[in-house]
């Protein structure tokens, strides 16, 4: 297939005789029940997969619904409050059930006791366990949605959601604390897998940089989001009982309630994130044929964001009446949270420095998250400087950056990975010419959706607004167009991965000629993953390692 | 199949499936009942103080033995005085964390009322 | 570490010195010995419990900033709470804890009986907490001290009225006392959640522990259930002084 | 930033002219537009860094040209460039922003103060000469004017992006924000903090009128009755004076000239009395008590409006001498029917 010195390291077995694996996690139980009630892993990843792209599509119809709106500067399309109820949905569904499980829970459930050469997770009931919390999390979610909506945005601002809205605030609620423990058995179950579960010789600083990103995620994960629980059963007592915690007229402080939830919603900026840098340590690192530049710098400052995402939360509310004295230790500590990830992208440029560079659809994706990470990175500085924050918060500025951040970064980074570890998962390869074409169309879509939201930002273009001054058009019908390029560059993947489950070509065990574990078994695996018990004996992203082990077995076959 | 199990030595000190392994250990009745018998008589100790008035020491003082307590428990009846120093971490983590959210917090309750700007 | 997965598990699984090694049915496939199952038990049960740290965390630095704010409703609003009561309940939970430790050791040392009894034991100083904590509340819903509607300041207003010895509270700070009450069923009442959680689970486990399934040295649900069992003491170490005690003025 | 000040304007009105660029109303605009150029410049330049990095390395390194990779572990020198240089810039854009936060939080002495009361939705200003407007602010040029803002309800925030402001409108606290306009002209006011179903109809225009035309526009509008004078009347109809009569024997403090002093409490801590003080001493009188009094003032939570308070406020920080105080206690013995809120709103431009 490849030729000597090609373009593209893809090397897939002759198609005449290849066959998908007899024996694998897909094909050995059936039924309905057979996935249902698994205890694997991989097949929990794949139930993962098909939910959260479910909710994927229904947060992207309400972000389509918003953009309608806002092509026209009159409130023509739906009414005040039901467009409330648009982007409260948009948010909750995003954030709390596509964003939050979205690597870790698809690929990082899928790769992590792959990676670490175990059979599978810690506690496998408990990962069924969380899928199912997360089914009921959404279920409520739609719930909400179907009684009537729920207007509060995805914040809860007391005391707005506590006093003064009608809706199904609680129903919502009770959906994310539910969807919370969801997240929390996760990174629970990660953390203990990659504390007991390694295999012989697979030390800390040989594993995979994916694993390091997702242990600095669990972490967040296991100690962040109890204080989301707690801060939403208070505001749904509140709103049950009418007692003032967060009450101003009854002696409560409705700043203590943003304290609670930024405590948790700030480092979930981080669970969303890191997931998604993990995957591109590897992706760039295998179509670089080159170790990850700076491995432990790229591992520590994981573990950095991790640690110092705990201090930084109080940024969100630099307007909102804290005392300035700690807005100026909180703004501080946010400048320091930014160096981590400016390293991580120079180590991944660097990575590509005397490397052998091919352009695989994951590698399109990968540069794509760098340069929109960079900007949204570089813009969240905008923000965390006290002064410029002042005119930038709650405008379109911020709209821009956090999508910037979570739909250029997260999002690419994980339609990076779904397309890297696709024939890994399936056993077969999508269509390489037409998924190039979705990952350019997603990243111009993209550009086209939120640079102009950034001018709008500045102009002061306030969010959460449903109509607005009609000379702020020009720049929301760019956005709009953005939007439906965007919308296309989206699909298109759906259609063509759900066509290569049956046609695309066979994938064979390592298609990327990648280093990692999980590329020297068969795919799709097996259930129990390996046949024995892996014995790790050379760093992470050993090209040379695999260059002998290939030569060695073709010797013994010749 | 496509996996190629390297094997090298099994006492290999690159081995680390169980670095952070401890020895189980049996705590005996008998200092589960010292442990109980302490708990007991500082529950009292911190009743009696609570009618005393010792100004700005009270909740201190309380604060200090309900730590003091806590402590106990989790040393002896929960038996990390004999477990890894991953499951120490594991706890300090936790607590630190929370003094952390309280700190951090405080740092704007307090600081509120120096001034208006 | 020749590992063989195809074969049951022949593992040289050192349990203890003084017991003989044996293979259990609980034992997982996906682990490679039965020391590192329990050991990954253990871890998780403490993640779990940081992840409660935190969940109470948030309500206790609550009642912190609102101590401070409203130090005078917190006081009187503190002195209708009995001390007896929770001074007692206080010694029966940390009885109910202590069988809770004898009980573990009892699955270690595989005495079925003990460890039973111990078990029936902790659930029946349980429930009595439960019973006090049932009977407390009940008090304060007849004093109309439930935060809501029915709510009534009367008694820290006018304290002579209802024969306390008092100091009259202002109109505006006696409303503050519906906030120590709201912290006080939020936080006792979250920690009483946890408690039913529990002796639900130790129903369960007694009538496994009676069936046998915990005396051949599978201890881990035993020891993994203290430890949960440990920590719902723990919170209530703290709930007790701070919610009963630190804000009394000294009772002549 | 060593641009020339010609260039500047020149590149500020071009951006603006282009609708890409909001108009610099305020004095403090420039400042503020100085610090977003700064961090422009260093996101572009990033972002350029990083495109240009990637760029070449691929078209250098693609598998083509270089076949075998050479296998680099890192380097510390290159790991300390990039871990210092951000952090340098990311320092001093933190100093640059807290400078600029002073500047714009910190109102002048000078600043003439307007009060405005946040609701759903809509805003209402009060000029203390009793002028009330509904989502409309008339200021004059050239002057520093501080806002001392509240909420009736939620969370609001009052930004004008002309003037690069913003403050959050918070319920039960006055928060504060002070411009100084320099062009006449009408510009946006936005509320930015979601507050509900109407969140985006809670918007208005801010008139800068040039000083003559100020004094004409307040002269036009006056509804007969300064804010002061509402607050007298508010004063004596609930009682107020009988207590703080300002004589001798009073159950309460006096209140004349106490506005900007600072205060003993029976607790023995110092406070300074400012209009966020004197509205929480009127709510929860018991936290605010005197040295030397006794904790018997009863709360008036739930029985004055925002506007009502506002109104007492603006009374007590105005009051000189208690001669009208014990004036209004003769008139209001003798006028026990006296209304509870003093008419207000008599001009408001717009209902709501």
């Amino acid at each position: 297939m490849s030729a000597a010195i090609g373009n593209t390291i893809l090397s897939l077995p002759d198609q005449a005789t290849a066959q998908i694996p007899k024996r694998n996690y897909i094909n050995n139980e059936h039924g309905l029940l057979s996935w249902l009630l698994t205890g694997d892993h991989k097949r929990i990843a794949i139930l993962y997969l098909i939910s959260i792209t479910f909710f994927f599509f229904i947060g992207g119809a309400f972000a389509g619904l918003i953009r309608l709106e806002l092509l026209t500067p009159q409130p023509d399309l739906v009414a005040a409050d039901t467009y409330n109820k648009f982007f409260t949905m948009h948010g909750i569904i995003m954030i709390f059930l596509f964003l939050v499980p979205s690597v870790p829970a698809t690929l990082g459930n899928f790769l992590i006791p792959i990676m670490l050469g175990a059979k599978d997770l810690a506690f496998p009931k408990i990962n069924l366990l969380s899928w199912y919390l997360y089914m009921i999390g959404g279920t409520l979610t739609l719930a909400a949605l179907v009684l009537g909506g729920v207007d509060t945005g995805w914040t809860f601002t007391t005391p707005l959601s506590t006093h003064y809205l009608n809706t199904h605030v609680i129903t919502a609620a009770t959906a994310i604390f539910i969807a919370g423990f969801s997240s929390i058995f996760t990174g629970l179950n990660f953390i203990v897998t990659i504390h007991r579960m390694r295999c012989p010789g697979m030390t800390w600083f040989r594993m995979p940089l994916f694993v390091w990103a997702h242990y600095a995620a669990s972490l967040l994960m296991v100690l962040g989001t109890p204080v989301l629980a707690i801060a939403l059963v208070l505001v749904a007592l509140e709103r049950l009982f009418g007692i003032g915690v967060f009450d101003p007229t009854k002696g409560g402080d409705p700043l203590l309630f943003q304290h609670l939830f930024w405590f948790y919603s700030h480092p979930a900026v981080y669970i969303m994130i890191l997931p998604g840098m993990g995957v591109i340590s590897e992706v760039i690192s295998t179509f670089s044929r080159k170790r990850v530049f700076g491995y432990t710098a790229v591992a520590f400052s994981s573990v950095a964001i991790a640690l110092f995402g705990f201090f930084v939360w109080e940024h969100h509310m630099f307007i909102m009446g804290v005392s300035n004295y700690s807005a100026l230790v909180f703004s501080l500590l946010t400048m320091l949270v930014a160096v981590p990830s400016a390293i991580k992208i120079f180590n991944w440029a660097f990575t590509l420095q005397k490397g052998s560079i091919t352009f695989e659809t994951p590698m399109l994706y990968a540069f794509g998250f760098m340069g929109l990470f960079t900007i949204g990175g570089l813009t969240g500085v905008f923000l965390g400087s006290l002064g410029m924050d002042i005119h930038l918060t709650e405008t379109y500025f911020i709209v821009a950056h956090f999508h910037f951040v979570m739909v250029g970064g997260m999002l690419m980074a994980f339609l990076a990975g779904v397309h890297f570890w696709w024939p890994k998962m399936t056993g077969r390869m999508y269509p390489e010419s037409l998924s190039k074409l979705a990952a350019v169309t997603t990243f111009i879509g993209f550009n086209l959706t939120f640079l102009p939201q950034f001018i709008l930002g500045y102009l002061g273009m306030p969010r959460r607004y449903h109509a607005y001054p009609p000379e702020f058009q020009v720049l929301n019908v760019l956005s709009t167009a953005g939007a439906t390029v965007l919308g296309i560059g989206y699909m298109l993947p759906m259609l063509y991965l759900a066509w290569s489950l049956k046609y695309g070509a066979i994938a064979g065990d390592n298609p990327w000629q990648a280093t990692g574990l999980e590329w020297q078994i068969q795919s799709p695996p097996l259930t129990e993953n390996f046949l024995e018990t892996p014995i790790m004996d050379h760093e992470a992203y050993d090209y040379e390692w695999l260059t002998n082990k290939t030569k060695k077995e073709v010797t013994t076959v010749g | 199949m496509a996996h190629e199990a390297i094997h090298t030595d099994a006492n290999d000190p690159q081995n680390v499936t169980n670095p952070e392994h401890a020895q189980h250990h049996i705590v005996t009745p008998l200092q589960y009942t010292y442990v109980f018998a302490t708990l007991l008589f500082f529950t009292g100790v911190t009743v009696a103080a609570a009618y005393v008035d010792l100004k700005w020491a009270n909740p201190v003082i309380a604060l200090a033995i309900a730590c003091f307590k806590a402590v106990i428990v989790i040393l002896f009846f929960m038996h990390v005085a004999y477990q890894s120093r991953l499951i120490k971490m594991t706890i300090g983590a936790g607590f630190f964390l929370f003094l952390v959210l309280v700190t951090m917090t405080m740092t704007d309750y307090i600081s509120r009322s120096w001034g208006l700007w | 570490m020749d590992s063989t997965l195809a074969t049951p598990h022949p593992h040289e699984t050192v349990l203890h010195a003084e017991h003989e090694h044996v293979v259990l049915p609980q034992h997982r496939h996906h682990f490679e010995t039965e020391e590192q199952q329990r050991e990954a038990g253990s871890f998780g049960m403490w993640l779990f419990l940081l992840t409660e740290i935190m969940f109470f965390g948030g309500m206790f630095f609550a009642y912190l900033l609102y101590r401070n704010w409203y130090y005078p409703a917190f006081a009187v609003a503190s002195n209708q709470l009995s001390v007896p009561l929770g001074a007692v309940n206080t010694a029966v939970l940390i009885s109910s804890g202590f069988c809770m430790a004898i009980g573990v050791w009892a699955a270690e040392v595989r005495k079925r009986g003990v460890l039973v009894v111990m078990l029936i034991l902790t659930t029946f100083f349980g429930l009595i907490f439960l019973g006090v904590k049932a009977d407390e509340y009940h008090e304060k819903y007849e004093l109309h001290h439930i935060p809501g509607s029915s709510f009534s300041t009367s008694m820290f207003v006018n304290p002579a009225a209802y024969g306390i010895k008092e100091e009259p509270l202002s109109p505006d700070m006696a409303q503050k006392t519906q906030i120590f009450f709201f912290l006080y069923f939020a936080m006792t009442g979250m920690h009483a959640l946890h408690m039913i959680i529990g002796i639900v689970l130790l129903f369960w486990l007694t009538w496994r522990a009676h069936r046998g399934d915990f005396s051949a040295g599978y201890v881990a649900p035993i020891e993994n259930f203290g430890l949960y069992w440990h920590f719902v003491d723990i919170v209530w170490l703290f709930l007790f002084p701070l919610l009963y005690l630190i804000n009394r003025h000294p009772l002549h | 930033m060593g641009l020339s000040p010609v260039l500047w304007q020149f590149m500020v009105k071009w951006l603006h002219a282009s609708a890409l660029f909001p108009a610099e109303a305020s004095g403090i605009s420039p400042y503020v537009d100085a610090l977003y150029f700064f961090l422009l410049l260093m996101t572009v330049v990033g972002t350029a860094l990083v495109a240009v990095l990637l760029l070449v390395f691929s078209i250098r390194y693609r598998r083509e040209k270089n076949p075998v990779a050479t296998q680099v572990e890192g380097s510390t020198l290159l790991e300390a460039t990039w871990t210092i240089i951000p952090l340098a810039i990311f320092l001093v854009t933190f100093v640059w922003g807290a400078l600029l936060y002073f500047r714009i939080y910190n109102p002048p002495a000078n600043a003439m103060n307007i009060y405005v009361v946040g609701k759903q939705w809509m805003w209402k200003a009060e000029h203390p000469g009793g002028q009330h407007e509904i989502n409309a602010l008339h200021v004059p040029m050239g002057q520093p004017v501080q806002l001392t803002m509240i909420s009736q309800d939620v969370f609001h925030s009052f930004s004008i992006p002309d003037f690069r402001i913003k403050r959050e409108v918070i319920p039960g606290r006055y928060s504060t924000v002070w411009f100084e306009a320099t062009q006449a002209g009408t510009y946006h006011l936005f509320c930015t903090q979601y507050c509900g179903t109407q969140h985006s109809g809670m918007v208005g225009t801010i008139t800068v009128l040039t000083p003559d035309d100020y004094k004409k526009w307040l002269q036009q509008s006056t509804s007969g009755m300064s804010l002061a004078q509402n607050g007298e009347r508010l004063f004596a109809s609930m009682g107020c004076n009988s207590c703080h009569s300002g004589n001798a024997a009073a159950r309460g403090p006096n209140l004349a000239g106490v506005y900007g002093a600072k205060l003993t409490l029976t607790d023995g801590s110092q406070m300074l009395v400012n209009d966020a003080y004197l509205r929480d001493a009127i709510l929860n009188p018991s936290q605010h008590v005197t040295a030397g009094f006794a904790p018997i003032m009863p709360t008036y939570q739930g029985q004055i409006s925002e506007d009502g308070l506002i109104d007492l406020v603006e009374y007590i920080k105005n009051m000189q001498s208690n001669y009208r105080v014990q004036q209004t206690q003769v008139t209001a013995e003798s006028d026990l029917a006296a209304p509870t809120t003093p008419p207000q709103g008599t001009n408001e431009t717009v209902k709501p």
